[in-house]
């Protein structure tokens, strides 16, 4: 286990002892990290090594399998977000997520964003909610492409597209964490490049927790990368250290190449 | 009898030819490729070939020549019609033989004819709509030549009676004229269906999403074939539970607040037809709340949404579609009911909203003018026929509406697949 | 073939099925198919033709109509026979929590008829009906809602009920002018209820208020429950009804197919069984289903007609 | 800037109890759904139990010339209200076909006349008062009792209700079925092929599949009309026979079974298909040795399935004569037949109250007869269920 | 278009001016290519750009999805397989596939490399299939551990051992060319190492082209690399020189992991 003890950072999300199976098979061992605030985390390994296990822990979304055992502490301002007097849906009100595949609702642009704060009650007016839905959509880099169109159904958009509006739905309900499992792995080389810009941006705001199978993103936007492999952590890291010098042979020959 | 020996000789000659195809094409076949000729085909092919082309034309030949024979009443005799039909056969086997050649594609010609013969099966239910349409067209025609298309379509009083007595030579003179104004029956219709909606609606759907949202595994495996035993009930048996148990049970209620209520209340096989169309909806509206993609759901409940949020405000606007075609669906079941409505409703034509009366509906009707007394050929048994086409045509209606309603739902979820 | 096909009205039906039965039973023939298909549907297909596929036998609650005789001369069906098995009566019941009723025919006109002469009747004017209650018609009835159940316009039961009922009652009234007048109202006082008499029965033992129109077997089968009203005097009786004294009353037939009679052995032994004194007389096993027999002579004349297959000519029928 | 989760979690609390209020609100239809079954089921027992019993009373049968003319005078004068005609209408053939009984008198169960019978089962009776306290006598001696109605399951119909029993309608549901599934299995299934595996998306293919969803839901009755005019009038096929009904049931049956088999076969993965034609194979061989044996199960819940609801159908064999009085169990596609929903049917309308125990426990034998269908095509299910 | 012109090896496949459209959106455009004799031929590309698609061509499987159109040539042997009078179930035989995940028929293990051997008249005796089974499986990698159990469901195997079984079907009916599209993309490494290992010891009796998302594969198992990019062929040349020197900009920056 390496940690990076680098004080600058505060922390946003103590995980100790992680463990979790899938009825009798154990897909996280042992897993110790800290998350740190307005960084991007990245978490890489090959696939099936329990990078998007891990990212649902931390949002408590493997409570909708069946099946899913879940042991060790993680925690969130100093609370354990397990205890059972945790409730999961106030969590992910602080913990959003992006998916691998952009998933907007079947509803027009502006109600994709608008949902979410309306039913949390942020927003009481209908001018509150206009101006917070332009906000979010500016901050996901969306609003000159969609302004004019904001009645269109969300599912009209082009995939990049349609990811910011997933991701300005998720910043929309102000959260303190953004997970993000794969985010670009189902979009073109350049609304992948949109997305990474936008990660950069919005770690000034978010603490940013990202999975993905693709190295060079992971120099490209993280500050700090996890490797995992088998449902261990095998090494956490300073992105550059990670990338530069890793100590352990198995993150090496996956940096490397080797295989994966 | 004669036929049955004719049957039995002609399937006996057939099969030998059949055989002997099989085995000489497959022989010549295996010989040629033995002699170090190169084949397209394998022996077992060019035998099955033979086969298809000894037995095919013959067959067909046969059923043409029965066809001209029975039908068109010509006069073949029907021992010339075997021996013409075993003489293509063997001119079959010939042609089978002939095409064990090396070019010659055995395996594309099987399966061309294997891929006819499917055709041909997915024609039988497009012949059968035509022959139910046929089956009701001409006396429906008949009746409207008799009675007068639009005094059917909008006419309010169904009063046949008279067309009865003058069937029976005694019509009187100043009595009013027989009268097939059948929107009585189709309000009785439409509100004995809107009774069962009702029922079924609610319950349905509440039940499925149950099923599709909340309950466990356990729970689930057992509750949708438990229900699916309730639309397994013959409808008959439904009937006799409406008249029997239900109605009663209602005309006491209605006592008890006062009211009145017909025996044959449309009440009753209503609530019995809503509870036969609870699976049909439950299993329907669970299928479409599946299909809802979980992608959605984690998307919402992501957000901190809660469950209930979640499905009224992401998975039952993404099915609505599906539901409302699986409701016309019910519908179409529940307009063409007949079993439920002949044993438990009324036969009077009723015009009236008010459900704890009693009212009739098409398919009584229809059941009831065939296998009434009357002649076959007063207007009132051709009544059947117009009915029948006008649910016919409803029923197709409502179809059309479910399928368009189906594929936007298609749509609607599949944009989202990117 | 061994077996009897026969089809037709759905009032002889169950004295039919009951011979039938009864001939399978007690000889080497299978016994017969017998089709409820109601009078008319019977002779449509009686005269559909000779031959394998049509059947030998048909019932019927009402004679042949001319018509429909010279349908069957058209497609060859020639050799007729015709039988008549007796009589059925049409009761007028209620619940027997009631008292039992006299009623004339002309009050039950009144009671059911569409259009009505207005009730001071001297200017003869004729209005849709306006009675409620029964007592509004005379007031020696009871104070009872007018209410009821009977047989749907496809019914041979509700035919004979309009020609006995409402024409015989319409003809004496001067309002009319002697023409028959026989539209039954619809405003709900009478309901259509299907074909099935139990229902009716059903109906009546739960709705104590109410009247049913149903053929006299389903009275007889239910007098613990039911009575039948008088009608001008007459109580629904069996003597009362076979002597013609009890005025709601119609014959019985059935019709063979003298054609079939080589290819189909059975079917004379069947109909000879049928009109045999263990049937059809007074004593006979018919009888506690609810048949009122024919008076002995024109039994015996009716049997003779069957056993010398009388042949049935046009002019009979007019 | 963002709220804690004590904060967030005090605002849920309202919108937590409206999510729980639909839960408990979607599971109560559920179980109401349930609970109209078991009440249903509940009913039916309660009314249809009863039949499986019937009355049977001792007496002193003699086997004698003048019974053998005159059935009744077998038993004393006093009983022979009592014993069924059934019984008794058949002493003759018996005495003729086994001549060593003339002479014999002795004591013999014999079936009681219905009267009898629901007399016995506290039931409105037909039974003459004075005729009752006979029967109380009888029963005291322990020589009128209620046995298990084995005649109920090997007799056909029947105008005295001690006699009837739904064999004959039974055999006839049998026969019909078998007429059905020749028909519509190999038609339903040929179609359900062509349609997923070969068909152009094309108009016609188009049409046929618009089609197929028409005929499900167009009312059976018409099916009835169809049979009817086209059958019975145009081809001559008998009337009311197995041979007519079964091809009537199978074009309405057809819908169901392609449509259960379509869905058999698009659950068999494209990487089934797509390896098969990787190694060659040409449609049809993909279609016959790969995409069929997996597919098999499916399609034969499938057909389960259809069978089941042609099974309960009743509508359209009235239009085409299969609601008869049928009382002897036929043995030829071309004979007369009943159905047990038919039979239900004629039985409800019975005019003798015995009948009513008789269609609800004719009712009982249907509903075993489907639960045990649907039973089996869930257990299929189940055990040929494949996670891919 | 670069092709490269060693004479050492003899041509089994070659493509000209190849363009295929699904509906009216064009997935592949003027493809050229020539694929050797006993060789291995990586096709590579970011997600979507057609490589699937061109190794379809190379079968005519493509054939199976509607609303298909390609023209051009692909010649093998000096036949054009798209000709009228080929018949593409006698194609498919010559150029066999093995799919990126494993499918298995439903049958034993014998079975499903016996299957296609049998249906194509290639043995007529029950010991001659069992010789060509038993060779198959041994070609594989697979007989060792499997021997024991041929009666067994093949899918009952690890999903390399899937794999292989896929390939020992693929090989059982001796074709000439041995299409892969990304096989071992749903293996995990070590299964992945047999792979490549096996495809090594395979290109001595059979054409290989293999698909594969991973640069580190393709530079480890192929002779020739192409690559592609949105539906167009950039670069093909012997794999070596491609990673080593690319001559486009577009391949350069796709290997170095610019994006992808
Ligand atoms: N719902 C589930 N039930 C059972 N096992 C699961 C489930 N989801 C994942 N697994 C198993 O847990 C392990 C880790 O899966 P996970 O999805 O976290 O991997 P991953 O690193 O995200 O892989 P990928 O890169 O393919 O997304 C895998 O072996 C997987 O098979
Ligand atoms: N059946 C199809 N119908 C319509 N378009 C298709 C179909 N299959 C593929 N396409 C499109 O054609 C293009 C090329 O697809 P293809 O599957 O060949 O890409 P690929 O390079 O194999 O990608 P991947 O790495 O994701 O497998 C893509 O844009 C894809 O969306
Ligand atoms: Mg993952
Ligand atoms: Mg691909
Ligand atoms: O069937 P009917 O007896 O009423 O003619």
């Amino acid at each position: 286990m390496h940690t990076n003890e680098d004080a600058r950072h505060e922390l946003s999300v103590r995980v100790r002892d992680l463990n979790l199976w899938y009825g009798n098979s154990q897909a996280l061992k042992n897993v110790n990290i800290d998350v740190y605030q307005k960084n991007v985390t990245a978490v890489i390994g090959p696939s099936g090594c329990g990078k998007s296990t891990f990212l649902r822990c931390l949002n408590r979304m493997n409570d909708l399998i069946r099946n899913v055992r879940t042991e060790g502490l993680i925690e969130m301002d100093g609370r354990d977000v397990n205890e059972p007097r945790m409730d999961e849906v106030a969590l992910r009100r602080r913990v959003g997520m992006v998916f691998q595949k952009p998933n907007p609702f079947p509803k027009s642009i502006y109600e994709n964003v608008a949902y979410a704060p309306r039913m949390h009650d942020l927003v009481s007016r209908k001018a509150e909610q206009d101006e917070l839905v332009e906000q979010a959509l500016r901050d996901a880099g969306l609003w000159n492409e969609v302004k004019d169109k904001l009645q269109q159904q969300g599912t009209s958009l082009s995939g990049g597209q349609q990811q910011r509006l997933c991701i300005a739905r998720a910043i929309a309900v102000q959260p303190d964490v953004i997970l993000m499992d794969e985010p670009t792995s189902a979009l073109d080389p350049i609304s992948t490049a949109t997305i990474e810009d936008l990660m950069d941006r919005l770690k000034q705001q978010f603490t940013i927790v990202t999975v993905t199978h693709n190295m060079q993103q992971a120099a490209r936007v993280a500050d700090y990368t996890a490797f995992f492999h088998l449902g261990e952590l095998i090494e956490y890291n300073d992105t550059r250290m990670m990338f530069s010098n890793p100590h352990t042979k198995k993150a090496e020959d996956y940096i490397t190449g080797r295989y994966g | 009898m004669l036929t049955n020996q004719i049957y039995l000789l002609f399937s006996a000659v057939l099969i030998a030819l059949g055989l002997a195809a099989f085995f000489l094409a497959r022989a010549r076949a295996s010989h040629l490729r033995m002699n170090g000729t190169a084949m397209v085909a394998q022996p077992d092919q060019y035998a099955w070939f033979s086969v298809l082309s000894t037995a095919g034309p013959a067959l067909l030949a046969a059923a043409l020549g029965a066809f001209v024979l029975l039908l068109l009443g010509a006069d073949i005799p029907i021992l010339y019609l075997l021996g013409a039909s075993l003489a293509v056969a063997v001119i079959g086997l010939l042609v089978g033989l002939v095409q064990v050649r090396p070019d010659f594609h055995a395996r594309q010609a099987i399966e061309r004819v294997i891929h006819g013969i499917l055709a041909a099966a997915a024609l039988v239910s497009i012949v059968t709509t035509l022959g139910i349409l046929i089956s009701i067209v001409f006396e429906a025609v008949r009746f409207f030549q008799m009675q007068g298309f639009w005094d059917f379509i909008t006419g309010t009083t169904w009063a046949p009676g008279n067309s009865f007595l003058a069937a029976a030579g005694r019509g009187a003179e100043n009595a009013s004229a027989a009268q097939f104004g059948s929107v009585p029956l189709f309000a009785g219709t439409f509100i004995i269906t809107l009774i069962a909606m009702l029922v079924a609606i609610p319950v349905g759907l509440l039940a499925a999403i149950y099923m599709a949202e909340f309950a466990p595994a356990r729970v689930r495996n057992l509750a949708k074939p438990v229900l699916e035993v309730l639309a397994g009930i013959p409808t008959v048996v439904y009937g006799f539970f409406a008249a029997i148990t239900v109605a009663p049970i209602i005309v006491d209620v209605a006592g008890f607040f006062g009211l009145e209520a017909s025996f044959n209340n449309a009440l009753a096989p209503g609530i019995v037809m809503g509870i036969m169309i609870i699976p049909f909806i439950s299993s329907l509206s669970d299928d479409v709340i599946n299909a809802v993609p979980d992608s959605m759901r984690q998307g919402s409940l992501a957000l901190g949404m809660t469950k209930a949020e979640t499905i009224a405000s992401v998975v039952l606007p993404a099915a609505t579609p599906g539901i409302i075609s699986a409701s016309l669906l019910a519908v179409s079941r529940a307009l063409g009911e007949t079993m439920i409505v002949v044993m438990a409703a009324g036969m009077r034509p009723n015009l009236t909203a008010n459900p704890l009366e009693d009212m009739t509906t098409v398919t009584v009707r229809i059941v009831a003018a065939l296998t009434g007394d009357q002649e076959f050929e007063s207007a009132e048994t051709l009544s059947a026929f117009a009915l029948g086409l006008v649910l016919f045509v409803v029923t197709l209606a409502l179809n059309m509406v479910s399928v368009i309603m189906i594929r936007r739902f298609r749509e609607k979820y599949r944009t989202n697949d990117l | 073939r061994d077996q009897v096909r026969i089809v037709g009205s759905s009032t002889v039906y169950p004295f039919a099925s009951y011979v039938a039965e009864e001939f399978g039973a007690t000889t080497d023939y299978p016994t017969p198919v017998i089709e409820s298909t109601g009078s008319g549907g019977g002779l449509r297909l009686f005269c559909n033709g000779v031959g394998e596929g049509t059947p030998d036998i048909t019932n019927a609650s009402r004679r042949m109509k001319t018509s429909e005789f010279e349908r069957c001369q058209e497609n060859g069906v020639t050799d007729i026979t015709e039988a008549k098995i007796g009589y059925d009566g049409i009761a007028f019941a209620q619940s027997s929590s009631n008292e039992s009723l006299n009623l004339t025919r002309e009050q039950l006109f009144k009671a059911l008829a569409a259009k009505v002469p207005q009730n001071d009747g001297k200017n003869g004017e004729i209005v849709d009906n306006p009675y409620k209650k029964w007592s509004d018609i005379d007031s020696s009835l009871p104070d009872r809602e007018i209410m009821v159940y009977g047989p749907p316009t496809t019914s041979g039961t509700r035919d004979a009920f309009e020609e006995l009922v409402m024409e015989a009652a319409s003809e004496d009234m001067d309002a009319y002018g002697g023409e028959a007048y026989t539209d039954i109202r619809s405003d709900g006082a009478y309901v259509d209820a299907g074909e099935n008499d139990n229902l009716i029965v059903q109906r009546l033992s739960e709705n104590t208020e109410a009247f049913g129109i149903f053929g006299y077997s389903f009275l007889e089968a239910n007098t613990d429950t039911l009575n039948g009203a008088s009608i001008d005097g007459v109580a629904p009786e069996p003597e009362a009804i076979s002597s013609g004294e009890y005025p709601v009353s119609r014959s019985l037939f059935f019709y063979l197919k003298n054609q079939h009679a080589d290819e189909v052995p059975a079917m004379y032994e069947y109909a000879n069984l049928f009109m045999s004194e263990q049937m059809i007389s007074p004593m006979g096993y018919l009888q506690g289903l609810g048949l009122i027999p024919l008076p002995e002579e024109e039994r015996q004349a009716e049997r003779d007609a069957v056993e010398g297959k009388e042949k049935l000519e046009l002019s009979a029928l007019k | 800037m963002s709220q804690s989760f004590d904060e967030i979690t005090a605002q849920l609390r309202n919108r937590h109890r409206k999510s729980a209020w639909l839960k408990w609100v979607s599971m109560g239809a559920l179980a109401l759904a349930a609970s109209f079954l078991v009440m249903f089921i509940a009913d039916m027992l309660v009314k249809g139990l009863p039949a499986f019993q019937q009355a049977q009373i001792q007496v002193e049968v003699s086997y004698s010339e003048r019974s053998q003319e005159m059935p009744p005078a077998a038993v004393s004068e006093d009983v022979h209200r009592l014993v069924s005609r059934g019984f008794l209408r058949t002493l003759p053939r018996r005495m003729r076909d086994n001549p060593d009984l003339m002479g014999v008198t002795r004591l013999e169960w014999v079936l009681a006349d219905s009267a009898v019978d629901q007399y016995l089962k506290g039931n409105h009776s037909a039974l003459k008062e004075s005729q009752r306290p006979v029967i109380d006598e009888l029963a005291k001696q322990g020589r009128a009792e209620l046995k298990f109605n084995t005649r109920f399951f090997t007799s056909g119909d029947s105008k005295m209700p001690e006699l009837a029993g739904i064999a004959a309608a039974a055999m006839g549901t049998v026969m019909t079925l078998i007429v059905t599934m020749l028909v519509c299995f190999p038609i339903g299934v040929m179609t359900a092929v062509y349609l997923e595996e070969f068909a152009y998306d094309n108009w016609l293919t188009r049409t046929i599949e618009i089609n197929i969803n028409n005929l499900a839901a167009i009312p059976s009755i018409l099916f009835g009309l169809l049979g009817l005019a086209i059958y019975i009038n145009f081809f001559g096929v008998p009337r009311s026979t197995p041979l007519v009904g079964g091809l009537t049931l199978a074009l309405m049956t057809l819908p169901v079974i392609i449509i259960t088999t379509r869905t058999a076969l698009r659950s068999v993965p494209d990487a089934i298909r797509q390896a098969a034609f990787g190694v060659g194979c040409s449609r049809w061989q993909v279609v016959r040795d790969h995409v069929l044996p997996v597919s098999l199960p499916g399609i034969l819940t499938g057909s389960i399935i259809g069978m089941a609801q042609a099974m309960g159908e009743t509508a359209p064999l009235i239009i085409i004569g299969m609601v008869a009085f049928i009382p002897d169990v036929s043995v030829s596609f071309t004979d007369a037949a009943t159905v047990m929903p038919a039979q239900i049917f004629t039985w409800a309308g019975e005019p003798d109250r015995a009948f009513v125990e008789k269609t609800a426990g004719g009712i009982l034998v249907l509903l075993a007869v489907l639960i045990s269908l649907n039973a089996t095509a869930v257990w299929m299910r189940k055990k040929f269920e494949r996670r891919w």
